[in-house]
């Protein structure tokens, strides 16, 4: 959708995960599944056909035994700002119907379900694979359609769907606020499910514009980098890591580049 | 024999012969069509694709068969525009394997969406900035554009003839063909362009990315620019297969002369283009992002390095000197060699940018994405040959498709 | 007027043109649309007001805080509570999920027997009047055929309100056979009895340390701790160094700052190396051993017998002797000794692992450096928490016919002379029904909480058992695979629909009581295990009566939980730093009054002369050239090793290589795998003295080459569909190897074999 | 599609692109309404003359 | 050529004459636009009764005259809706009238603990968020700006349910496709007529997000 004179960005929500911390125990996947009814089968063991807003993908320094490292890079859809910043992220402008959307106000890419007629276009054109399709209609076994949350709605098979940032919180946070007759929202009120999850508070949330917020300092810290940096995508989930081959495979370079000099030329080229 | 349905002066199968032929190939028609309901039916678990493969065996049928297609669009521009009279011979057949390419998109599309009936929100709630309502648009007016000029050839079937108004409505058509012809160019460029445009802006996706002309990636014009060259390759393949079935000369030997000339033409114009966007891409667009060339190619022998040299090589650059040498392309036998490459070139293009796409790793710790076809896949991309086939067979018995078919054929 | 074929035509034509001028067509293109949009069949969740009730996770023994979110009488949510003083709001993925299994098809949704064979999966509805009856009629008949003490019964705790209740009707009605189900903690409680005289727990105060040493614990990889360690690890400063001591790059190993791959079942021997360094370099708390430490140096007994001390004992096992073993440099030994001894709160933990492997002498050996960095009750070191003492009990009566059952000797073998301070050998029990002759010495058998049939080492044989017990009451919530064995299943609620008191879970540095409390109304026709206990005491009667003098279990909660009730049911857990303040001098309760380095009470009973020969490590059976490789379970915190399998959002976090479709994956080293012609993904099949199974490999660097390491927690055959069915069962892989102090199951691994299937 | 659709917006990108659009479906509507009422008036020409028109 | 004029002259004896065959066009035209407009519209949904008849009036008197004694904002800032059974019971657990309608609500729902099947009229599908907050407190707005003046009214009206939907009729917008239903003095509850007030009363049609969920 077009940009719309009219909206100011006022906020811009992101992410920041320090990948020191995570342990890939898995509670964010699981907590974002609760929270957002995202449905599961009975093989769910085909990844490419599972329904994930955020996985956890395990990586290696591919050095033999005993010099082996792992690393746990949890990947929730990474709200990309988008070449120059505009909200042009890989996904927005390539949706034919506009069932997903770059919510100015907060930053956050919508999908919106009902919109969706499942053209798969956005999967395509998003590079981390943080959308998913409904390839099945959804079940849920026995009672279990109990646990459903009424703040989320349920998808329809056919109909791609991915990560929101728990947008349903933010606007229950909102209410509230509404309600107490405040304007602006505390740093605790809005978090996401996988952040609240997170046993090692590895995961850290908050308003990037907002220097009150932690990510603010944290996404500018020197450990802190996003993947797939050089495709322009401007991700808002940023990572940290005190280890550079952790760094290394979060991008592409070419032999003899390096990732620190990259991002330094990248700094510069932003700044002119 | 000859009834009244059947054009005059021309010889056509007896009509058991004829039926049987519909039925073997009515046969695969339903199998397709079975398939079909069951994509719709069960939902596209019934394919193999799945969250790497977003897009997959049938984007690329509906790329390659509009790319083929192209010929309507460029026999039209050069007979109505340009004012080839060559062509006359061969236009009608033009359109015709246009409006079956077309139509079998479209059938394709409504096939691949997830929720077909809200299919109509890509028009109705249209985001101007995707290619994809381009193409949706573009595609769909287009198609209209080709039924208006298969209209008239319809109607001049004997027994329609015979209505007064579909006899006035079959002339009238006729007189402002050339407007509609028009519009259909100008619509083509941009659908054809378009779907080149799908992939060309992608630019999360490095194999895809194409830098460009204002909103325009490289990939919208080499779309263009290959469906102009090689969719009259098709046509003329296309005539020379049904020749060959039929055992009669059906178009004027200047028709295919003048079409294998201009596409050999406009395949080598293209394939400078796309060597050198392959070149741009391959040493600046690439590695700016991180990639070398190779690491699109290697590590895979599914999509190995030998895709790229088979598309701009063995069936780029081979055909294309075939088809501009007179004297190589007056050998029927080296022509329909020519014609076959120039197709299959395009074929492996098309499927390169869709497919390739989408198996090639983004993150280095990534592996590549395999994809297998279903057989419900198989069969509703094989129902368009099945529905093209049985269009061809009714069109060429009830319809004067070739106008010169008389003529060429004294003895009968 | 003629009216022909053209006039129709026309009609047609002008209701087709009427017909796009009016809504017909366009409504009903958008109505279709929108009920695409609303599918009947795609659930639309009922809102209502929304709950937050604090509660407590009794899926593990871990017991951490929850709060339930619930609209209306639904449970929507389970998030962690961020002031609970166990896990601090931090939870593992089954406790996040809890409410899968709540509503899940696993649920045995009220009281059922038996119809077909066992087994069979036929079960007949019945009501709860006819189950209980069944249950008192069966006691009473064995009662009065004077059998009282062939009545067993095996649970999952031995301290909570249930299995005190349980242990109580066991006592009053006749049968000293209250048996627990294996767990991590068997080997750290026998071996805290052994060296500091006292029942109860080890705690450890991972936040305030600086040093953790780890031998092969699955702190953060699934073990009953992972709450508590997880919150632990996200509080941890950076520059806290963790060292983790395990042949497989664990979760747990990931996060370290170090990892030690020292090969599996060596741990007790660089337990004792690092030891010998500490000692050999003096870098041990001098002042601590001198004034509290036991058997530190040579002794003599009363009666003139030597011992030898921990340091004669340590001096075999120098840096050299110990690479050797442990497949360590010795750099490394010499230099993670120097660095535990040098930390300013070092504490070396054990215990939380796989629950087969329970090596009292491994226990022995790390409580031993702990002492030798002199930790015990200081911060950042080592807490001894006493068994609970909340529940307060009237005294009971109790007739002829209970003391004489009591006085028999437990079918397990716990207790007696050979296993003297062992409370409980589960795995022992199969064993015991399988060899008698005739009747099996269970006649009837409670299973309240646990699931033997999944979770005792060799499995097949525990069924074989069970197969011979003719009575077999289930009181599981879920239909796991011991409930598919028993004859009456009497399903106790799931833990957000009753009331549940928690004690303090293994690990915690002080007691923590928390309170499990209804967060919805019981969804299924349920009934509290506690309840059903005290109606079933009722129906028998007499002095069995008698001692249950409670209407049932919440009001004997609230009776004897006394003070501690306003509390939990204010804020769902209830804190004592009593056992935090044990000083030094009162601590120490063996016989010495010290810690015991080589405990009197383990050694002298069993009259050996020879301290070494416990320390070594346990062999495993089978043919080093047939079965060249060694199969490890591995706990993996996405997949529930315990009695409660998990949840279908966990199995679904699992990755691609771990499980595909029905197979389950073992990791191999790549350079151990291009050895037996293995690559990525192959089928393959692997084979150890108990068993063969089918699986697929996945290539692994971070594994020791010569090990197969398969995840615990698959290869179910209860719960539902969702569940079981995936993968082998490992522990049926690797058959029960008793552990000459303890009698406890100490089979850390079994030899194996794997080709390409 | 159409300015009382909710996605629409004025801008230059909707006036090109829809532009483009209603430019080439008013040619092809506006040729084809144009060729059937040729036709009809065509068909009325010739009633009088009852199938005297002319056939190329 | 000659046979196929014969044909023809033939044909065109037998044949209607052009004004009978327009005569048909009109009849299919007229009938089909009428039953388009009239008939369609009463196939399409189907009339359903409340459970109980009830009466705005009376209890908003009752309840000093605010819509939020029944109708209130949660403390987490959600609305509550319609009361539910246990709201009702605190004043109807017995009889307080003699009207039958009560007597009604009391036999079958408090009773039996029921709670009472209520048809919503503005009740939107589930993937619409609807922040009751931003609209009345954020925005101040007056509940009679969108739901009418329901609060004076002294019973229930029928509800509609389209057929095709199962949704109320009253969302479904202004334009064509309402259908020409009356607005019972509120507004027009389609995401159009939603945007066209966001419009003007904050110059955007807003993002997707802000309603959809």
């Amino acid at each position: 959708m077009a940009q719309q004179p009219q909206h100011t960005k006022t906020k811009r929500y992101g992410m920041v995960i320090d990948l020191d911390k995570c342990t890939g125990c898995g509670a964010c996947m699981v907590a974002c599944y609760a929270e957002n009814n995202v449905p599961f089968r009975q093989d769910d063991s085909d990844k490419m056909r599972s329904l994930n807003w955020i996985r956890v993908m395990k990586v290696d320094n591919g050095k033999a035994f005993p010099d082996t490292e792992v690393c746990y890079i949890p990947m929730p859809c990474m709200q990309c700002d988008g070449q120059h910043m505009q909200g042009h992220s890989p996904c927005v402008s390539v949706c034919p119907a506009v069932a997903t959307d770059y919510d100015y106000p907060t930053g956050i890419v919508s999908q919106i379900y009902t919109r969706c007629f499942g053209c798969r276009y956005c999967m395509a054109a998003c590079p981390y694979h943080a959308r998913k399709f409904n390839w099945w209609d959804p079940k849920w076994p026995a009672d279990m359609e109990k646990y459903l949350n009424p703040d989320v709605s349920a998808r329809m098979r056919g109909v791609v769907e991915k990560c929101s940032f728990c947008y349903h919180r933010y606007q229950k946070a909102r209410d509230k606020a509404y309600v107490e007759g405040r304007d602006e929202l505390h740093e605790d009120e809005y978090q996401t499910a996988c952040t609240q999850a997170c046993p090692t508070n590895a995961i850290t949330f908050g308003d990037l514009y907002n220097p009150e917020h932690a990510v603010h300092s944290l996404s500018r810290s020197k450990n802190a980098f996003r993947l797939l940096e050089r495709l322009n995508t401007n991700p808002k989930v940023y990572y940290l890591s005190s280890k550079s081959w952790v760094r290394r495979v979060a991008d592409n370079y070419l032999e003899g580049e390096n990732p620190e000099q990259v991002a330094k030329a990248r700094k510069a080229a932003a700044t002119h | 024999m000859t009834t009244p349905a059947i054009p005059e002066g021309v010889k056509r199968c007896s009509t058991r012969q004829f039926t049987l032929w519909l039925a073997v190939v009515g046969a695969v028609l339903l199998w397709g069509v079975y398939a079909m309901f069951l994509i719709w039916y069960k939902g596209l678990n019934q394919t193999g694709m799945n969250d790497a493969y977003g897009f997959a065996l049938w984007i690329w049928a509906d790329l390659a068969v509009i790319a083929l297609g192209g010929g309507a669009f460029f026999s039209g521009f050069l007979t109505y525009i340009i004012g080839k009279k060559e062509l006359k011979s061969i236009i009608n057949y033009a359109v015709i394997i246009g409006f079956i390419c077309y139509s079998s998109a479209l059938l394709i599309l409504a096939l691949d969406i997830g929720q077909p009936l809200r299919g109509w929100f890509i028009f109705w709630h249209a985001n101007v900035h995707s290619m994809l309502t381009e193409v949706a648009f573009c595609l769909s007016c287009y198609f209209a554009v080709l039924t208006i000029e298969f209209i008239p050839l319809v109607l001049e079937n004997p027994k329609l003839d015979r209505i007064p108004f579909l006899h006035h409505l079959s002339h009238n058509m006729h007189e402002v063909m050339a407007v509609f012809a028009a519009t259909g160019v100008f619509l083509s460029f941009f659908h054809q362009g378009s779907l080149g445009g799908v992939a060309g802006v992608l630019y999360g996706r490095p194999f895809a990315f194409r830098e460009g002309l204002l909103i325009w990636p490289w990939t919208f014009f080499l779309f263009t620019w290959s469906a102009a060259a090689v969719g009259p390759c098709f046509t003329m393949l296309v005539t020379w297969l049904t020749e060959k079935i039929t055992q009669k000369k059906l178009v004027r030997p200047e028709a295919f002369e003048l079409l294998a000339k201009i596409s050999g033409w406009m395949l080598l114009t293209y394939m400078i283009a796309k060597i050198a966007d392959t070149w741009y891409w391959a040493a600046v667009t690439a590695p700016a992002r991180g990639f070398s060339l190779m690491e699109f190619y290697s590590n895979n022998p599914i999509y190995g390095i030998w895709i790229l040299i088979a598309e701009l090589v063995i069936c780029g650059i081979v055909p294309a000197l075939i088809l501009i040498t007179p004297k190589w392309r007056e050998n029927k036998n080296l022509l329909v060699t020519a014609a076959i490459l120039a197709v299959l070139g395009v074929c492996i293009n098309r499927w390169v940018m869709v497919l390739q796409v989408m198996a090639a790793p983004l993150l280095p710790f990534q592996d590549w994405y395999m994809y297998m076809p279903t057989w419900q896949e198989v069969a509703t991309t094989i129902l368009p040959v099945a529905y093209g086939a049985i269009l061809i067979s009714l069109a060429y018995r009830y319809l004067p498709v070739f106008p010169h078919e008389k003529e060429l054929n004294p003895g009968q | 007027m003629k009216i022909d074929r053209r006039c129709f035509l026309s009609l047609v034509i002008g209701g087709a043109v009427g017909t796009t001028l009016t809504p017909v067509p366009w409504k009903l293109t958008d109505d279709i649309a929108i009920w695409t949009q609303n599918w009947s069949w795609t659930p639309e969740p009922e809102d209502g007001p929304s709950k937050f009730v604090k509660s407590v996770c009794t899926q593990c023994s871990g017991g951490c805080g929850i709060i339930a979110r619930t609209i209306g009488n639904r449970a929507i949510k389970i998030e962690g509570q961020p002031d609970h003083p166990v896990n601090n709001g931090s939870l593992c993925p089954k406790a996040i999920s809890a409410t899968q299994h709540l509503y899940g098809p696993s649920r045995i949704q009220g009281p059922m027997k038996r119809a077909g064979e066992r087994g069979q999966g036929k079960w007949e509805k019945i009501s709860w009047d006819e189950a209980i009856s069944t249950v008192t009629e069966k006691l009473a008949e064995l009662r009065t055929r004077g059998k009282p003490h062939s009545v067993a019964c095996i649970s999952d705790t031995d301290r909570n309100s249930v299995a005190y209740l349980l242990d109580r009707f066991l006592r009053a009605y006749g049968s000293p056979n209250f048996i627990r189900t294996p767990s991590s903690a068997d080997a750290q409680e026998l071996a805290l009895y052994l060296s500091f005289g006292r029942q109860g727990t080890i705690g450890y105060d991972f936040k305030q340390s600086d040093f953790i040493l780890s031998f092969g614990c699955a702190l953060m990889d699934g073990c009953d701790a992972a709450g508590q360690m997880m919150s632990a690890f996200g509080d941890m400063d950076k520059k806290t160094r963790l060292v983790q001591i395990e042949a497989r790059l664990s979760d747990t190993a990931a996060k370290a700052s170090q990892w030690v791959a020292a090969k599996p079942g060596t741990e007790t021997d660089l337990a004792l190396g690092l030891g010998h360094v500490m000692v050999r370099d003096g870098l041990y708390d001098k002042a601590f051993i001198d004034s509290h430490g036991f058997a530190f140096e040579d002794r003599e007994d009363e009666a003139g017998n030597a011992y030898p001390g921990y340091r004669s004992l340590v001096r075999d096992y120098s840096p050299e002797k110990v690479a050797k073993t442990t497949g360590l440099p010795e750099k490394t030994i010499e230099s993670l000794a120097r660095a535990f001894a040098r930390a300013r709160r070092p504490v070396a933990v054990t215990g939380f692992s796989n629950p087969a492997a329970a090596s009292v002498n491994q226990a022995l050996a790390v409580f031993a450096l702990n002492a030798l960095a002199g930790n015990f009750q200081k911060p950042g070191g080592v807490f001894v928490i006493d068994e609970p003492d909340y529940l307060s009990w009237t005294e009971m009566k109790i007739d002829k016919t209970a003391s004489a059952g009591n006085q028999q000797a437990r079918i397990d073998g716990a207790g007696t002379k050979r296993f003297a301070h062992t409370r409980y050998l589960p795995n022992r029990l199969p064993e015991a029904i399988n060899s008698s002759q005739g009747d099996s010495p269970v006649q009837a058998l409670l299973v309240a909480g646990g699931n033997p049939l999944y979770t005792l080492a060799d499995p097949q044989s525990a069924k074989k058992a069970f197969e011979k017990i003719p009575f077999i009451v289930s009181f599981s919530t879920f239909m796991d695979e011991t409930a598919e064995q028993a004859d009456l299943l009497l399903p106790h609620p799931h833990f957000l629909e009753c009331y549940q008191d928690v004690p303090t879970p293994a690990g915690m540095a002080k007691t923590v009581i928390s309170l499990a409390r209804p967060v919805v109304k019981p969804v299924y026709d349920t009934r509290h295990t506690g309840d059903v206990i005290i109606e079933t005491a009722k129906n028998l009667g007499g002095f069995i009566e008698n001692a249950f003098p409670w209407k049932n279990h919440e009001d004997f909660l609230k009776k004897t939980l006394s003070d501690q009730w306003e509390t939990l049911e204010k804020q769902g857990y209830w804190t004592d730093d009593s056992s935090r303040d044990n000083s030094l001098e009162k601590l120490f309760r063996t016989s010495s009054q010290r810690f015991e380095f080589l405990p009197r009470a383990g050694f002298e009973t069993q009259g050996s002369e020879n301290p070494k020969s416990k320390v070594q490590t346990v062999s495993l059976p089978g043919d080093v050239n047939e079965l060249p490789l060694v199969l490890v379970p591995y706990s993996t915190i996405r997949i529930s090793g315990g009695a409660v399998a998990n949840t279908p959002f966990m199995t679904k976090t699992v990755d691609a290589n771990v499980i595909a479709q029905q197979d389950v994956f073992v990791e191999i080293n790549p350079e151990t795998a291009s050895e037996y012609g293995l690559s990525q993904g192959d089928k393959a099949t692997l084979k150890t003295p108990a068993g063969n199974a089918k699986v697929r490999v996945n290539l692994f660097e971070g594994i020791m080459p010569g090990l197969v390491a398969m995840p615990a927690g698959l290869g179910r055959t209860g719960f539902s569909d969702y569940i079981a069915g995936k993968g082998v069962n490992v522990y049926g892989l690797i058959a029960p190897a008793a552990d000459p102090a303890s009698g406890l199951n100490a089979a850390w691994g079994a030899r194996a074999a794997i080709g390409k299937a | 599609m159409f300015p009382f659709s909710f996605e629409w917006v004025w801008d230059i990108s909707h006036l090109v692109f829809m532009g483009g659009l209603w430019y080439a479906l008013s040619i092809i509507g506006a040729g084809m309404t144009y060729c059937v009422i040729k036709s009809l008036i065509d068909t009325a020409a010739d009633e009088p003359g009852e199938g005297g028109h002319g056939h190329h | 050529m000659s046979t196929q004029s014969d044909n023809q002259t033939a044909a065109a004896g037998n044949r209607s004459s052009g004004w009978v065959v327009f005569v048909f066009f009109m009849i299919g035209l007229v009938a089909s636009i009428i039953s388009g407009w009239v008939a369609f519209p009463e196939l399409l949904y189907s009339t359903k009764q409340q459970p109980i008849d009830f009466n705005h009036q009376v209890h908003l008197e009752q309840m000093g005259g605010q819509c939020n004694s029944c109708h209130f904002f949660r403390e987490d800032g959600s609305f509550s809706g319609s009361p539910t059974l246990e709201e009702c019971k605190s004043c109807h657990m017995y009889p307080m009238t003699g009207n039958e309608n009560e007597q009604k609500f009391i036999d079958e729902y408090v009773n039996q603990d029921k709670e009472v099947p209520w048809l919503i009229y503005a009740e939107q599908p589930p993937c619409v968020f609807f922040s009751h907050a931003a609209h009345v407190k954020g925005a101040d707005m007056q509940c009679a700006t969108c739901h009418g003046d329901i609060g004076h009214s002294t019973s229930l009206r029928e509800y509609q349910e389209n057929r095709i939907t199962g949704y109320s009729r009253d969302i479904w917008g202004k334009s064509m496709l309402r259908l020409g239903e009356p607005d019972h003095g509120g507004r027009h509850q389609k995401m159009n007529d939603c945007a066209e007030c966001h419009l003007k009363e904050t110059g955007s049609k807003g993002d997707c997000f802000q309603c959809h969920k």
